[in-house]
């Protein structure tokens, strides 16, 4: 009864949280207790250890530098925080995480950012504009995310969403969602399932299954299907019935506000 | 077997124009001081190999010592661009950069085969991606291949090669050194391991030189005779860390954003900072 | 995630006849206990993989439990041969046994490969050996070759592809798991590592069940998501050894030729040593 | 001068020694100071830890166990004896040490015994007599001795001599030597310069440098040139003058007998 009473209280007093938070809730409400994931840095670790604060301790946070089982009090700011590797399990070298640990398949759940995406969920965070060897903005490129994108069991996107970023076609494939459509990933030869969503500051999107083009399928309290369509590069299908995500509880604002006191601007992919 | 000598001269004497030199430490452990001993010295024309260039070959770059670059992934991790890596990519200041790209798990096994002896190593990755056909894009630099197919001899399927690294000189740092040149490091150990066993030359810096290595929790050592010079740099990983020594200065990376942005600025920095200072002195 | 049961049940549950079963540990930490209890539940037609077979697989053997042993080098270490294993092989007793051989170093990658999700890997051996041709050779077995010829995509240099080692079950005995199943050992590590990681399941004897971990010098620590039975058999490695809570019992490898050397006596041994015996009692 | 009153007070009074003996002496002595060995199990290792014990401290021993840099105060009955570890520089994994150590030839001299030798170096010590699958005796196999061989800078063999274990063409080739003559070494891509010493309980052999045929370079004191052909199986070569080896000092015999309270036979061949 008390948890419904505050959750009622949160939605009156809306906005009570950001577009980045209820962003972050949702990625994080996402995994469930017990899953191995592996992290990449910004967004996606933000919303892992939410997970792990909140409803799903159990979380195995993997981190491409070697750490399994990391359970940091705060969020690091880097891949490679010290704090990783002193609450982990165990700390690998980082060809052992990739080759003995990411490769296999062993993996849940991968959880990425982009700086494009396309409607297949290709992503690029490569280069963006003019030609690949003079490109008008050069990104930080592949770091972890196209073996993350390969390999894990399943692969969840947290980005914010701008038709500047949700693009008909990546002007570069840095990590493979359903290449160019059905049978593309098994013609690949790429184990894991693919994008199962991508969370973004506005809803959710899901592959319909059949043409696995990403369709908005959840929407945020107060946004609408159109701000989601005007906010998307490709002419975006919306299922018939968009769910309503609850806004984020005060226990899951509380735990996210003392895991970072703010959420990280996920600048490294601009 | 490693000789200990003064950071200068283990630069000096290990790297030389045109090198193709390794600067390893995923996040940690980075050796900036020995990073900043290279733009002292004024090399030049270095292929610089590293899988995070991070804020140490923002600084190389910078500075002109680089003719090329391979890595996986260029960002300041947490806070945005590598601002002089950018404007060498997007408008060739201070001179062109070549650049062969990766992803981290390619650039591993890359160092691996090196390590091992072998020309190439073998995983799944990269297929779909346009990572493969680098070198075919638009503008790019037309280098060789260093990713291609390859057939399982066993069962049919086909997974990707990608060439081994043998870069001429490795660079690391670490917490300790013996007396006999023996090298412990612990913590995220990264791929400073193989960058050394895939090199034909070596420099470690080190937090500490100390009568006896005893063994610590995660360590890794790299035996004297796999190391060419070992240079006793406190403090030599700064910005970065050393687990159990120094904690990575978050700031600095934050702020290193408005250094880099401005050619100036950054000019500035070198003159001021780096090309007068002391070793370990960034 | 690991469930913590008696070695019975561990065994019953993981092992099935038919299975291709991987008990690892190279010298150390070798997981005699378990085997007993294999034999003492009669399994039947399992390929025994291991490296170096050593007493544990030449008692399986001996016992009628094989029907295939795939290994690297197969004597008493230090004392002799192991004659359960030559009377198999030389005279079929107590049944044929099919096998497939390899050096240390062509096994070590077969479980790399299998760990990696890879379906083989690469190495520079066998070129010239007969072990290349083992499939061809009078009388043997002629199963399908795990050693081909590979070219390198970059170079055309010809190396050698071996497959993955892919088990059904990983047996291997730990120093330590805590009460969620992660695994800890330490001293010479072999590659239990490996053999865990690249089989479907896993049965791990430890010598302690503790609350927590501590880290130790040289540990590999295996997550308990990783591991699918752990059993709390204290000495389960003997007359292996498991550093710093056992020692090797030389003297049993000594004694191991005479037992093993005539079939009454090994049986009589199997009878009064293993069959009876609660786990852990070699 | 005490030494070499010592020395001939030794000789005056022989056998104060056994031929095992003088052929473990005598591959220690082929060790140099500061080099880096891989050892096998058995009379190698007696000898190298002689080394290691008398002339050469500086040794660094590294065994397939994964352990580099070991210094056992008595001989291991087996390679991966506790004591090898508690005494390494480093331990690593067994992939370790065949792909980044013993792989890319960073060994100088690997250390090998043998069942059946012939004369171009080429090691069995897999079957004797019988089909492969049917064989009349079934050795322990291969180890690591085909990657020893193939790629350590350069190897040594140390064996006892008779007519049954030199041969002219072994049963099985499970570790090249100099397969059938010069330039199969290169043919086969093997990276290291191949078996440069065959230490026997009679003397040395060395390959010719044209032919590469093992050839009787050396005779242990009150051994005959006669002696080492009717125990060669084929006809063996022996040059102008064979040196005719010191025996052991007082030094070598002490520390040697210090080691193990006697030399392991060498019977896992067997």
């Amino acid at each position: 009864m008390t948890d419904q009473v505050s959750l009622n209280r949160a939605e009156l007093s809306e906005p009570t949280y950001t577009a980045d938070e209820m962003m972050t809730v949702a990625a994080a409400r996402a995994l469930r207790d017990g899953m191995t994931c592996f992290v990449g840095i910004g967004l996606p670790s933000a919303a892992a250890n939410l997970a792990r604060a909140t409803h799903a301790p159990g979380l195995v946070l993997i981190y491409e530098s070697g750490t399994i089982g990391a359970k940091p009090a705060e969020l690091p700011l880097s891949i490679g925080d010290g704090l990783l590797a002193e609450t982990a399990d165990a700390v690998v070298s980082v060809p052992e995480i990739f080759n003995y640990w990411l490769q296999p398949g062993r993996i849940d759940v991968g959880f990425l950012g982009a700086a494009q995406i396309d409607k297949f969920g290709n992503i690029n965070t490569t280069v963006i504009g003019g030609d690949y060897g003079n490109p008008r903005v050069r990104l930080p490129g592949a770091g972890g995310a196209p073996e993350i994108a390969a390999s894990c069991r399943e692969v969840i996107v947290v980005v914010r969403q701008s038709s500047r970023s949700f693009v008909e076609r990546v002007d570069f494939i840095t990590s493979v969602g359903y290449g160019s459509g059905p049978g593309d990933r098994q013609r690949l030869g790429l184990t894991g399932a693919g994008p199962k969503k991508i969370i973004t500051d506005l809803g959710i999107l899901e592959p319909d299954p059949v043409t696995l083009e990403f369709t908005l399928t959840g929407l945020y309290p107060g946004v609408s299907a159109a701000a989601a369509r005007e906010r998307t590069g490709w002419d975006l299908a919306v299922t018939a019935e968009p769910e309503i995500m609850a806004g984020p509880t005060p226990a899951e604002l509380d735990a996210l506000r003392s895991l970072s006191g703010g959420i990280p601007a996920p600048r490294s992919h601009e | 077997m490693a000789e200990i000598v003064s950071l200068a001269e283990a630069v000096e004497k290990a790297i030389h124009d045109g090198d193709a030199v390794a600067m390893e430490g995923f996040t940690h452990l980075i050796p900036f001081a020995a990073g900043h001993e290279v733009i002292r010295q004024r090399r030049r024309h270095l292929t610089l190999i590293r899988m995070t260039p991070d804020l140490i070959y923002d600084q190389l770059i910078g500075a002109g010592c680089a003719r090329k670059l391979i890595f996986s992934w260029g960002g300041n991790p947490g806070v945005g661009s590598l601002h002089r890596f950018r404007d060498a990519v997007e408008h060739a200041w201070p001179t062109a950069l070549e650049i062969e790209e990766h992803s981290h798990a390619g650039m591993a096994n890359r160092y691996v085969a090196g390590a091992s002896g072998l020309p190439f190593a073998v995983l799944r990755g990269y297929n779909g991606t346009d990572l493969y056909r680098q070198e075919t894009l638009p503008a790019s630099h037309g280098t060789a291949p260093t990713i291609k197919p390859i057939t399982c001899p066993f069962t049919g399927e086909t997974l990707t090669a990608v060439a081994a690294i043998r870069p001429d000189v490795a660079v690391i740092h670490a917490q300790r050194a013996d007396r006999a040149g023996n090298v412990q490091f612990w913590g995220i150990a990264g791929v400073q391991k193989e960058a050394v066993l895939s090199s034909r030359r070596s420099v470690v810096t080190v937090e500490e030189v100390v009568d006896r290595l005893d063994p610590r929790p995660g360590d890794v050592v790299l035996p004297g005779w796999t190391v060419s010079y070992v240079a006793h740099v406190p403090g030599g990983a700064h910005p970065s860390y050393a687990l159990g020594y120094t904690v990575r200065d978050n700031d600095y990376y934050v702020a290193w954003d408005a250094i880099s942005r401005n050619r100036e600025a950054f000019t500035r920095w070198l003159h001021e900072r780096v090309y007068p200072a002391p070793a370990g002195q960034p």
